[in-house]
């Protein structure tokens, strides 16, 4: 294990332990069941975005995906906007249309040859337009029991839907270690050219990766619906940021070829724990943006200290 | 200091006589106008959508209002052909105005020079952070723009502070020869004094060089950490003169006033070809860029396109447009 | 290799394994194949020479279909193909090992040797490493080689990873039931002498049951490994020989359709005034993270070369003084004034110039213009006050271009789309061209480099001396060293062990230092 | 440089109002986004006044996006601006003046409605005929009481105070404090930010119901939205006995109060606030009012808001559009007086 790996998990429990010594609300058990019950949709929506930032492309299609999935599962299921009660079914459609979108970022990118930076962002703005025409001017409310229940229920202290991210998070991994799409995904960031010389097409990987990673956004706007009760254009809002802050935090190189979906989980917990403990030990609103920033600047630099080498290049 | 002579080699029968030049064939040629292509065809289809648009009242408040936007594309663009990129400019640019508006009182005209020297040297921290750590530049403005945000929303108390004395800036609200709104010109000799500067100094070459393979450019003895400094350094300056385009069109400075243009101001960047990767591009593409993303973001509502399709044609559009004015030949490998 | 040469006499005519007839292919303003014929036959190696930019390359990479000719024919096995990509030639049997290696440096070697072909290692999307690890072992022993196929392969040596895109490209075999041929493009230039004896033991064990096509630049070794020779020159083939007996010079003069020197170091060029020279270079016990305690001294033209084994820490020593390493104690002075080490640029503006080994990375900036590269460092003669004044860097770069015969179709030109010795070339001049240079660092100055050109590089080295630069030189073999140096400092372990002088006329035997080294 | 002039050739201002014929006349609105019921509900309420003078309204949105917004008025005021009536919703107090002083150069006439910096008077303009908003800080107050009472009047209760540099996100918290006073025995345990979302109010009242236990007995937000995420954040929390108040009435909060969940909102009408604004502007363009016969304190008002519990909430949960309300002569009807 090398320093680039063990430096955000060293980072992770340093901060956890200066919150902890710092206020005593925030070592609660209670409190630790909230941060990771918080952490549950960054981590769905990290563990797609890992699989892009893996490639050395980017990832900023989340508000959309997310939007459409989320009044789109709100449309599905039992709801106060029309007489649908497709249950289990409405979730997986709303998942497929995530998929969907991603699968046009990644044909974007391969077919028109444009940058992911633009395809994804692209593919959001689309996203978000699909989910207004959704919208159409009325709040869907679900009633659907089972995806109310997903927030609300808890199974050993945490939410079914931390369950789900921590199934999730496997998923990934397991998607990761043991499958094609997942190590040739990490095979393109660390040198695509020699894919392409040893006869392997990239091009249907990566419309997968981007797919793969569309299909998580999906189920994220999914958790965020089930946890609001509400199916919301914004439900996606700042997740592609806060996304990508984790991964970087927990040491995926935004160059692709290092780092994983353990890392970005790490880093979804280091951003979380932070956004918590500043809450917990009362810094102030107007501040607590900036402290952030601050504190993510100083863990990334802490964990690469050791890595500094004289003609390093650093983008 | 010794001056090697080399003689001639002794033999070299099979050298070639130059046949081919340099200059750039005419498909080479074609891509470089591109972006102004896209612009062009933009503009068609929002007259073919609807034939008010093209008038010269209509065509000189979107010059206008396009000016912030092009002078932070064209700080940005700079950092990005180094191979880094600038996520705080927009925060920056909000935290600027604040300053701006609150040091106008007691600095009268000189205000707009010490606000653009402020954010010049906040750029260039972020810079000295990003060379001196080792911190991607992703990182380091991430950080810097979570920063700046939140000093704006102190000092300025989460408030708008109003300008109210309008002289110190109101040559921005002049025309020149009657049609070119001033700061629209402004950002064009932003735009053309950046470039010429770094297409008759050596500094092209430093700053490709490094976008392109920062460890050769530095075994080269090119002074990569300095260029990367003074290309944070001028879009910090860059994020500061755009404040004050900001300012003086709003009448004040607010902790969040142009938050929401980092996206269009990278967009614009991409737009007009330049490679999100370093290297490739040029400060005159991201004004065609800036002028195509600021004609979506106003041309699509004012011709009539409903909200919701608004969104989605600006998806299309713009994916569209990279795809016409990205020069795949510079650029190998697209991420 | 004789045997070879009876089965052809003596039994029924066989069929050639690979045959090439009247290859074309042309670039912008550059024809690089011009109606080029071949053969390989059936468990031959076959050697292909020819100068930088002759159109090996280009020739091989049409054989595993990267490169589409323009016109002409390609047979293999008696029977006319199509070669439209990689997998099109492997399913004929045809592999290549390339120029610039060519692994995925995050990956396994397990998953390098069988990237693209993974065949049972993965069911159904879903990899199998058990499986997976048994067929990269299948090729690894082919060529017996232990390397543990679970490593990462960027935690394996260079030469072990040599030794994976052997295994790797010997999976072909899988795929067809005829004989392989493989394709070797320059493997050695980046091995040690040590390193290229495996490989050669390699080579010689792939014959049994393969055809392979072996380029390099250094003849000796063509003709020492190869059964025949092929030789390119200028996109035509211009004929072959068989090595049994053939001398590097007659290879030579057919490449570069002249007679060249036999002296290739220049030897004769090397002045020596009877006064000592001043010291130009004092280092004094110099430590780094890799070295320690060097002692080294290079007085104004003279040429020292250090020696060492892989990991010997001499690369470091020769970045560390150019201010590209960081150095941990020690002191260093050029011309008695303390050389400024925190970066690049200190040296760079006390006139110190740096040849990294790695070009492609290090060296040059690949889209950047020929002009643009060789005047990155020295801006002052280019410019006027700060303005670059165009036609003087024209006059200045087509000048150098003309001098060191750069093989270029413009000064405007992208240098990626130089063959590789002209880029070296490109990256040499850069220091060359404000004539204040005072110390050269050379580190593997002629790494695929062809005989002439590498040639003109020596000539180089030695004016330059002459005219007073001091040049520490990490050779790209023993051979070189010992034929540029004026003396040689032999490294181990990171600490100079051992200084040699080699003047001219009493030059030690590469065995003297070999003897050093380990 | 040689040969600045002034403007482009601008329409010039002068309130020689009332020249239009009502085909002439162009309406539009523009608010933040169509993707929320309360903005898209005032976009409804606009083509509905419309509709009614045989018209159709010109819908824009700008994303919550200051500049954007400016880039939309630029361009629309850059074309014919002579029967141009706009009812706008400025995104922040600072972006009311260049709506104003642009619609005032060009002769277009303009309907402000929450945002408007304090010192900056409507009086002062002839093109901008009125600004009208709710009082932010009786609101405020109100629900304030409202959640005092609900929780017996004594207790501890956390706070989620909107987008930070908003006036309207200022006010309310303003008569927070104001019910705070009058209540001595409610204790703020806490105060966040929650930006008017309803996904951050359900992440800030989780970590804050951890923070405070079982000490909340209250949570008072500063719109329904963020109302309704505290709520989720409750029903996650297996918590029923808290108290959470908020402000706009949208459906959904309409819908909790019913249910007895939520204990108070105030209302603000939105379909109301989307025609009011055009009538008052058409009114003018048609001359069939005169900006010089509006009255001063009708220039910047408070219009009419009421506090919603479950004793009232039936009359409130289908907010119907009025057209009477928007007789020429009854635009200002539902003020509450003038902006102090
Ligand atoms: N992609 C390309 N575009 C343009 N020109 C090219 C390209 N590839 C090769 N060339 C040109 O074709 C010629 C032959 O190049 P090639 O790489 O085949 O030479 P080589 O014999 O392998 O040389 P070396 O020994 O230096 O490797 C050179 O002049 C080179 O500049
Ligand atoms: N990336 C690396 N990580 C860790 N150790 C390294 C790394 N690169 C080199 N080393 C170690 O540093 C020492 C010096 O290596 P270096 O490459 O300088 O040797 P060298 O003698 O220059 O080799 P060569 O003869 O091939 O030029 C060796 O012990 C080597 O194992
Ligand atoms: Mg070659
Ligand atoms: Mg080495």
């Amino acid at each position: 294990m090398s320093l680039l790996d063990a430096g955000p998990p060293i980072a992770l429990v340093v901060i956890f332990a200066v919150f902890a010594a710092l206020s005593s609300d925030f070592r609660t058990v209670g409190n630790v069941q909230n941060i990771l019950d918080a952490a549950a949709v960054l981590a769905v929506v990290a563990c797609g975005i890992t699989f892009v930032l893996m490639m050395g492309s980017i990832d900023l299609s989340v508000p959309g995906v997310m939007g459409a999935s989320a009044i789109a599962v709100a449309l599905l299921v039992a709801n106060n906007r029309n007489d649908n009660a497709w249950g289990l079914l409405g979730i997986l459609v709303a998942v497929l249309l995530g998929a969907g979108l991603g699968c046009v970022s990644g044909m974007a990118l391969v077919s028109l040859r444009v940058p992911s930076f633009m395809t994804t962002l692209g593919v959001s703005a689309v996203g978000l337009g699909v989910a207004t025409l959704m919208f159409a001017g009325v709040q869907p409310n679900i009633t659907d029991e089972m995806l109310r229940g997903w927030a609300v229920n808890r199974f050993l202290g945490l939410a079914y839907l931390t369950w789900i991210a921590v199934a999730c998070v496997l998923v990934g991994w397991l998607i990761q270690r043991y499958s094609r799409l997942g190590r040739y995904a990490y095979a393109i960031g660390g040198a695509e050219e020699v894919l392409s010389l040893s006869g392997v097409k990239v091009a249907p990987y990566k419309v997968a990766v981007f797919t793969l990673a569309g299909a998580f956004y999906g189920l994220a706007g999914v958790m965020v619906t089930s946890q609001l009760s509400a199916g919301l254009v914004q439900a996606g809002k700042g997740y592609d940021f806060a996304a990508i802050t984790a991964a970087v935090v927990g040491g995926t190189l935004l160059t692709g070829g290092r780092g994983g979906v353990l890392h970005s989980a790490v880093g979804v917990l280091l951003v979380t724990v932070l956004t918590n403990g500043l809450v917990q030990v009362g810094v102030s609103p107007y501040w607590q943006g900036g402290v952030q920033g601050l504190i993510v600047v100083a863990a990334v630099s802490a964990a690469v200290l050791p890595q500094r080498r004289r003609n390093q290049v650093t983008k | 200091m010794s001056t090697p002579v080399i003689t001639e080699p002794a033999s070299n029968p099979a050298a070639e006589p130059a046949v081919v030049t340099g200059a750039p064939t005419a498909a080479q040629r074609v891509t470089s106008f591109m972006p102004v292509i896209a612009l062009v065809a933009l503009l068609a289809a929002l007259t073919i959508a609807d034939p008010d648009f093209l008038t010269q009242r209509s065509l000189t408040a979107a010059v206008r209002t396009s000016a912030p936007l092009v002078v932070l594309a064209a700080g940005a663009t700079l950092v990005v052909l180094c191979g880094g990129i600038d996520l705080s400019i927009a925060a920056l640019c909000s935290l600027s105005t604040v300053f701006f508006a609150m040091w106008l009182p007691d600095l009268g005209g000189l205000t707009i020079l010490v606000a653009v020297a402020a954010a010049g040297a906040i750029g260039a921290v972020q810079g000295i952070a990003h060379v001196v750590l080792r911190i991607p530049s992703f990182v380091v403005t991430l950080g810097g723009m979570s920063i700046f945000s939140a000093v704006a929303l102190v000092i300025s108390d989460a408030g708008p502070i109003r300008v109210i004395d309008r002289d110190a800036t109101g040559w921005l609200n002049l025309y020149v020869a009657g049609y070119l709104p001033m700061s629209f010109f402004v950002a064009l000799l932003v735009v053309a004094v950046i470039s010429l500067i770094i297409k008759l100094t050596p500094l092209e070459s430093f700053v490709r060089a490094t976008g392109y393979s920062e460890s050769a450019a530095r075994l080269a003895g090119t002074p990569v950490d300095a260029v990367k400094v003074a290309a944070f350094t001028v879009s910090g300056a860059c994020a500061g003169l755009a404040a004050v385009m900001l300012a003086s069109r709003n009448f004040s400075g607010s902790p969040t006033m142009a938050d929401n243009l980092l996206l269009p101001a990278v967009a614009a960047i991409v737009v007009g070809g330049t490679a999100i990767t370093g290297g490739h591009g040029s400060l005159w593409r991201s004004l065609a860029g800036a002028l195509v993303v600021t004609l979506l973001r106003v041309g699509l509502p004012i011709v009539g396109v409903p909200s919701a399709w608004e969104q989605i044609l600006y998806g299309a559009i713009i994916v569209a447009a990279v795809a016409l004015t990205l020069d795949r030949s510079k650029v190998l490998i697209i991420k | 290799m004789t045997s070879v040469t009876t089965n052809l006499q003596d039994g029924p005519a066989p069929v050639n394994a690979l045959e090439v007839r009247g290859l074309v292919k042309h670039y912008p303003g550059v024809k690089a194949l011009d109606g080029v014929d071949l053969v390989v036959r059936q468990n031959e190696v076959l050697g292909l020479a020819g100068e930088n930019g002759a159109g090996k390359s280009t020739l091989l990479k049409a054989l595993v279909g990267l490169v589409r000719p323009d016109a002409g024919e390609i047979w293999v096995r008696g029977e006319k193909v199509k070669l439209r990509s990689v997998v099109d030639a492997a399913d004929h049997g045809i592999g290549m090992v390339f120029q610039e290696q060519s692994l995925v440096p995050n990956l396994t070697a397990a998953e390098n040797i069988v990237l693209g072909s993974e065949g049972a290692g993965v069911r159904r999307g879903i990899y199998r490493w058990d499986t997976m690890r048994k067929l990269a072992q299948e090729q690894l022993d082919k060529i017996g080689s232990h390397i543990d196929p679970l490593a990462r392969t960027d935690s394996l040596s260079f030469a072990d990873r040599q030794m994976v895109e052997i295994a790797k490209v010997l999976r072909i075999e899988e795929r067809t039931s005829n004989p392989p041929v493989i394709i070797l493009d320059e493997p050695t230039s980046v091995l040690e002498s040590a390193e290229i004896e495996t490989l050669f033991t390699q080579v010689r064990r792939l014959r049994e049951f393969a055809s392979v096509v072996f380029v390099s630049h250094r003849l000796d070794e063509v003709l020492d490994v190869c059964d025949r020779v092929s030789v390119l020159r200028g996109g035509q083939s211009v004929g072959e020989v068989p090595t049994a007996g053939a001398e590097p010079a007659d290879l030579h003069r057919m490449m570069i359709g002249s007679t060249g020197s036999d002296d290739h170091y220049h030897e004769g060029l090397a002045e020596h005034s009877d006064e000592p020279a001043r010291p130009r270079l004092v280092v004094k016990s110099m430590s780094g993270s890799t070295f320690r305690d060097v002692d080294l001294e290079v007085r104004a033209g003279e040429i020292v070369g250090i020696v060492g084994v892989h990991g010997s820490g001499r690369e470091d020593v020769c970045r560390a003084l150019f201010g590209a390493e960081p150095t941990l104690s020690g002191e260093v002075t050029l011309d008695g004034e303390k050389l400024d080490l925190s970066g690049t640029r200190g040296a760079v503006a006390s006139g110190v110039g740096y040849v990294p080994a790695e070009r492609k990375i290090e060296g040059m900036v690949g889209p950047m213009s020929v002009a643009d590269n060789m005047m990155l460092t020295k801006q002052k003669a280019r410019c006027t006050g700060p303005m670059v004044v165009p036609k003087k860097q024209a006059t200045l770069v087509d000048q150098w271009i003309e001098r060191l015969s750069i093989r270029t179709p413009h000064r405007g030109t992208q240098i990626g789309r130089l063959s590789g010795g002209n880029q070296q070339k490109v990256v040499l001049a850069r220091w060359l061209v404000a004539g204040d240079i005072r110390l050269l660092l050379l580190d593997h100055p002629t790494r695929g480099l062809d005989i002439g050109a590498r040639s003109e590089v020596y000539r180089l080295m030695r004016e330059l001396a002459n005219s007073g630069v001091a040049t520490v030189l990490l050779a790209d073999s023993l051979e070189e060293a010992i034929g540029m140096s004026d003396r040689i400092i032999v490294m181990n372990d990171g600490r100079a062990t051992k200084e040699v002088s080699c003047p001219s006329g009493g030059k030690p035997t590469p065995l003297d230092l070999v003897k050093e080294m380990v | 440089l040689t040969g600045c002039s002034e403007e482009a050739g601008g329409a010039g201002g002068g309130a020689e109002a009332g020249g239009c014929a009502p085909e002439d006349v162009v309406l539009v609105g523009q608010v933040r986004n169509e993707s929320n019921p309360y903005e898209a509900a005032w976009l409804d309420g606009g083509d509905a006044f419309a509709e009614q003078v045989g018209l159709s309204q010109d819908r824009l949105t700008y994303d919550g996006d200051s500049t954007k917004q400016q880039e939309q008025i630029t361009q629309l005021l850059a074309g014919d601006t002579e029967c141009l009536v706009m009812n706008i919703l400025p995104n922040g107090d600072s972006d009311t003046l260049p709506i104003v002083e642009g619609a005032q150069e060009a002769g277009a006439y303009l309907v402000t409605q929450w945002n408007k910096p304090a010192d900056v008077n409507v009086t002062d303009y002839d093109q901008w005929l009125s600004h009208i908003t709710y009082n932010g800080v009786e609101s405020g107050q109100q629900i304030g009481d409202a959640l005092a009472e609900a929780i017996g009047g004594s207790g501890g209760i956390i706070a989620l105070q909107g987008i930070l540099d908003t006036g309207a996100a200022k006010d309310r918290f303003a008569g927070l404090e104001a019910s705070l006073e009058a209540n001595p025995d409610v204790e703020l345990l806490d105060q966040q930010t929650a930006n008017f979302s309803r996904d951050e109010a359900l992440a800030v009242t989780k970590t804050l119901l951890t923070k405070h236990g079982d000490d909340i007995k209250g949570i008072w937000a500063a719109n329904d939205d963020m109302a309704l995420g505290a709520l989720a954040a409750l029903e996650q929390a297996g918590r029923d006995d808290v108290a959470v108040v908020g402000i706009d009435a949208v459906p959904d909060a309409l819908t909790a109060i019913g249910d007895g969940t939520m204990t108070a909102t105030v209302s603000s009408d939105g379909p109301w606030q989307g025609g009011i604004g055009l009538a008052i502007g058409y009114c003018v363009a048609t001359g069939e009012l005169s900006v010089d016969d509006i009255a001063d304190e009708d220039r910047a008002w408070f219009a009419e808001q009421f506090l919603i519990t479950g004793d009232n909430v039936g009359d409130f949960t289908s907010p119907e559009v009025d057209e009477a309300d928007f007789e020429c002569d009854n635009v200002f009807s539902r003020s509450q007086g003038a902006i102090s």
